[in-house]
């Protein structure tokens, strides 16, 4: 059943990952971009990972896919639906992906890994373990995450500010 | 029936991501505007998201590093697409274009 | 007998399953009872809109002092399957320009959304579509899909009217989640668990007594995430038509339509869940069938709430609206949250903490009350308006 | 635990059965004849002025901006929440800080009006 669901979910991950980079409407390219998101927090749930899955629907659903619908709408041009999709390189640069792509494969094929497959820790008190881990080793870290993000406000707020005339 | 029974190996959960990855970083480098290389970018964080969560549940889950990690990720992931989009509104309003080759001057 | 009837929901349920069992395999009575359940809970929009569309009518009604809908069926009940009838079978328009696919796809994603809100609810100990640990935030998450469909269904109607919409509703609702993800938050914190039928559990009081900043927070920005008056800014005829779904007949609107109401019903039980103790009440524990009457009950008792403010206030402006989430709901809700946690550390019996968190509750809605008094004020002098006569 | 998300994964199966089924239902019932008249995009009655695409003020982006940052906070505040009776008093400290840091962005954000709109 796992598998099974396995490759529903990472197909349709995949396939509207690829017409994300391909479609010529931005916006629809966004819409493809949060049914990514939603593939890859099934994923989550498959590795007993729930909290980041909602955390992933939460964060890249809710808040940054409308940042990029928002940012869309905001440069308008954008919308022309002649305009070219790609990059006079995108032959060179899909070639390469796709060769980086049957390298890596090849490379995490072949190694060895030495998977536990321990059984993940009961889902409630998985949480609190991550609570706990945010703020005991990863104080220092949980702390500059909130001056990050401050710090990207005050700039973001400052680049994007209508100049007043 | 070994799809209904067997559980998922780590492998394929690897070149999941790693297929993301290359699909992304085919976006953010092939894609004329802007906008679309930041989602190219995203799709590519997605991927580095997926490695380190199944990392996590295959080989340390006795720990929550991985998705300590993860989490660490998506705030660097919104804190870049904040910026990021700031400056492409920001550059649309003085040049009025957000493609990426007509932006590539750094001179005002 | 009585033991049957004490406990007849889950009883039901359990012979329900045996009767499965007695000729399906296992996971087959699994999938049944999936099947069944979802089909319920996936209605909850339906009949909330088939029921609350005529008791909103009618206490609408009695507010403006008229009788509300009187001629079909007794009392007008069967107003709601007459507008479902005529939403049926009115004839369905796309507008020229449309982008069909997304057009046609943000009424089924946001009727989706609403319906489910209600895989966490928990009716009654032990009926809940699905135990979450992680409950709470999905209630927040599950919200998300509606900012999308807002957004499809504005930009595909190839309608300034429907973008801008579209537009304003978004920045309403990216504004006022963020008080209720904080209010929810110390639910949270309080209760220690993110399981919506953990959260019940916990409240030995109601959390709304305890915290009735956080239980306020999220009623008003409920309100105003569901586009209710006094935040209709969504449907403000005079202003916008009628916001992101104007090129929307027929089903479609109708869906819209139920979504709304399924959104109203489900706030308001949420908000019944998280904060005024969901199925819990006098004798719940000894005859566990009482639960899910207390939590209809008292669910019913925030939608009539939520009716009476609509039929009274007017509506804010855009700029009081955001300006009221982000200047006093934020900073309100973030000093809760504190606040409960430096009470919850301190070293003292159980009843003192929580007579210090009402305490503070009750300093911090003083302290948001008098510089509220005191902006409005300087508003009405900027202004040259009576004070008396400016809000907000 | 997984079955609870087989649960929502059926749910959600039928959750976005149940619109499609009903357009399906009225695109049976209804009548279909359309006129460009009808098909017009609607303006209160006038005739359709310029283009859909009307320039939009970056203060849409200045919410969503502000809104992000606090969504992200949510996050991490979560598990911290949860976990907060297991934990010392340095959890308190550390969220406060937390939380002032943001609060500091959020009256950064006052002063310099992003929060109004004009």
């Amino acid at each position: 059943m796992q598998q099974l669901m396995f490759i529903v979910i990472s197909a349709v991950t995949l396939i509207s990952a690829a017409l994300v980079v391909t479609t010529r409407s931005l916006f629809r390219s966004a819409l493809w971009l949060i049914l990514t998101f939603f593939g890859i927090a099934g994923l989550f749930i498959l590795l007993h990972a729930e909290f980041l899955a909602i955390a992933q629907i939460l964060i890249y659903v809710g808040a940054i896919s409308t940042l990029i619908i928002f940012a869309i709408m905001l440069s308008r041009g954008v919308m022309d639906p002649n305009a070219r999709r790609f990059n006079d390189q995108w032959g060179l640069v899909a070639g390469f992906a796709a060769v980086f792509f049957v390298l890596l494969t090849a490379i995490m094929t072949r190694v060895p890994w030495q998977t536990t497959m321990a059984p993940a820790p009961m889902a409630a008190e998985a949480i609190q373990l991550l609570g706990r881990e945010l703020v005991t080793p990863y104080a220092i870290p949980f702390e500059v995450a909130s001056v990050l993000l401050v710090v990207a406000m005050i700039g973001a707020i400052i680049v994007a500010r209508e100049r007043e005339s | 029936m070994s799809l209904f029974t067997n559980p998922v190996p780590l492998t394929w959960f690897l070149i999941v991501s790693a297929a993301l990855f290359c699909i992304g970083a085919f976006g953010a480098l092939a894609r004329r505007n802007a906008v679309g290389v930041l989602m190219g970018v995203e799709l590519m964080l997605n991927a580095v998201n997926i490695n380190l969560i199944a990392f996590w549940r295959y080989v340390g889950v006795a720990q929550m590093t991985g998705q300590v990690f993860a989490i660490f990720v998506i705030t660097v992931a919104a804190a870049e697409a904040a910026v990021g989009l700031a400056l492409i509104i920001s550059i649309y309003r003085q040049r009025n274009t957000v493609i990426v080759e007509e932006i590539d001057t750094m001179k005002g | 007998m009585f033991d049957y009837i004490r406990n007849f929901f889950v009883n039901l349920g359990t012979s329900w399953t045996n009767w499965l069992n007695s000729f399906l395999p296992e996971p087959a009575v699994t999938v049944v009872n999936f099947l069944v359940i979802g089909i319920i809970l996936v209605m909850m929009p339906v009949i909330a809109t088939l029921t609350l569309t005529w008791m909103e009518r009618k206490v609408i009604g009695r507010i403006q002092n008229r009788i509300g809908p009187n001629r079909v069926g007794p009392w007008g009940i069967f107003q709601a399957i007459a507008d479902a009838v005529k939403m049926l079978v009115k004839e369905d328009i796309v507008p020229d320009g449309a982008d069909r696919p997304v057009f046609n796809l943000a009424p089924i994603l946001i009727a989706a959304g609403a319906a489910l809100l209600w895989a966490v609810i928990p009716f009654g100990r032990g009926m809940v579509g699905a135990d979450l640990n992680i409950g709470v935030i999905y209630l927040v998450a599950v919200g998300s899909i509606t900012t999308v469909a807002v957004i499809m269904a504005g930009w595909a109607s190839n309608n300034k009217f429907a973008l801008i919409g579209a537009f304003r509703v978004v920045a309403q609702l990216l504004s006022y989640e963020v008080p209720m993800i904080l209010s929810i938050a110390a639910v949270a914190l309080i209760a220690g668990t993110m399981s919506t039928m953990g959260v019940v559990e916990a409240q030995q009081v109601p959390f709304a007594l305890l915290m009735p900043v956080a239980f306020i927070a999220y009623f008003v920005a409920g309100s105003a995430e569901v586009g209710r008056a006094p935040f209709d800014l969504l449907e403000a005829d005079s202003e916008i038509v009628a916001g992101y779904f104007v090129e929307y007949s027929g089903l479609k609107f109708g869906w819209f339509y139920i979504a709304e109401y399924g959104n109203l019903f489900a706030i308001s039980a949420i908000a019944t869940t998280l904060f005024l103790g969901g199925w819990r009440g006098p004798f719940s524990h000894e005859v566990p069938a009482l639960g899910p009457l207390y939590f209809i009950i008292k669910t019913i008792l925030v939608v009539f709430l939520l009716m009476w403010i609509r039929g009274t206030w007017p509506r804010f402006r855009i700029d009081q609206m955001l300006g009221f989430a982000w200047k006093v709901l934020v900073p309100a809700t973030l000093a809760n949250l504190l606040w409960v946690a430096v009470i919850l550390k301190l070293p003292v019996p159980q009843l003192v903490q929580w007579v210090l968190m009402l305490g503070g509750n009750l300093l911090i809605i003083f302290i948001a009350a008098t510089m509220l008094g005191r902006a409005a004020k300087r508003y009405a002098e900027a202004h040259n308006l009576n004070p008396a006569s400016s809000a907000v | 635990m997984l079955s609870q998300y087989a649960f929502i994964a059926i749910f959600a199966v039928i959750a976005f059965a149940l619109p499609v089924i009903g357009l399906v239902m009225a695109w049976f019932l209804r009548p279909k004849k359309p006129n460009p008249a009808k098909n017009a995009t609607y303006e209160c009655g006038m005739e359709t002025i310029g283009d859909t695409w009307v320039q939009f003020k970056a203060q849409y982006y200045l919410y969503a901006l502000v809104f992000v940052v606090f969504d992200v906070e949510a996050i991490f505040v979560f598990p911290w929440a949860v976990a907060y009776n297991k934990l010392g008093l340095y959890a308190l400290v550390e969220m406060v800080l937390f939380v002032f840091i943001l609060l500091g962005g959020l009256l950064y954000a006052w002063q310099k009006k992003a929060l109004e709109w004009h």
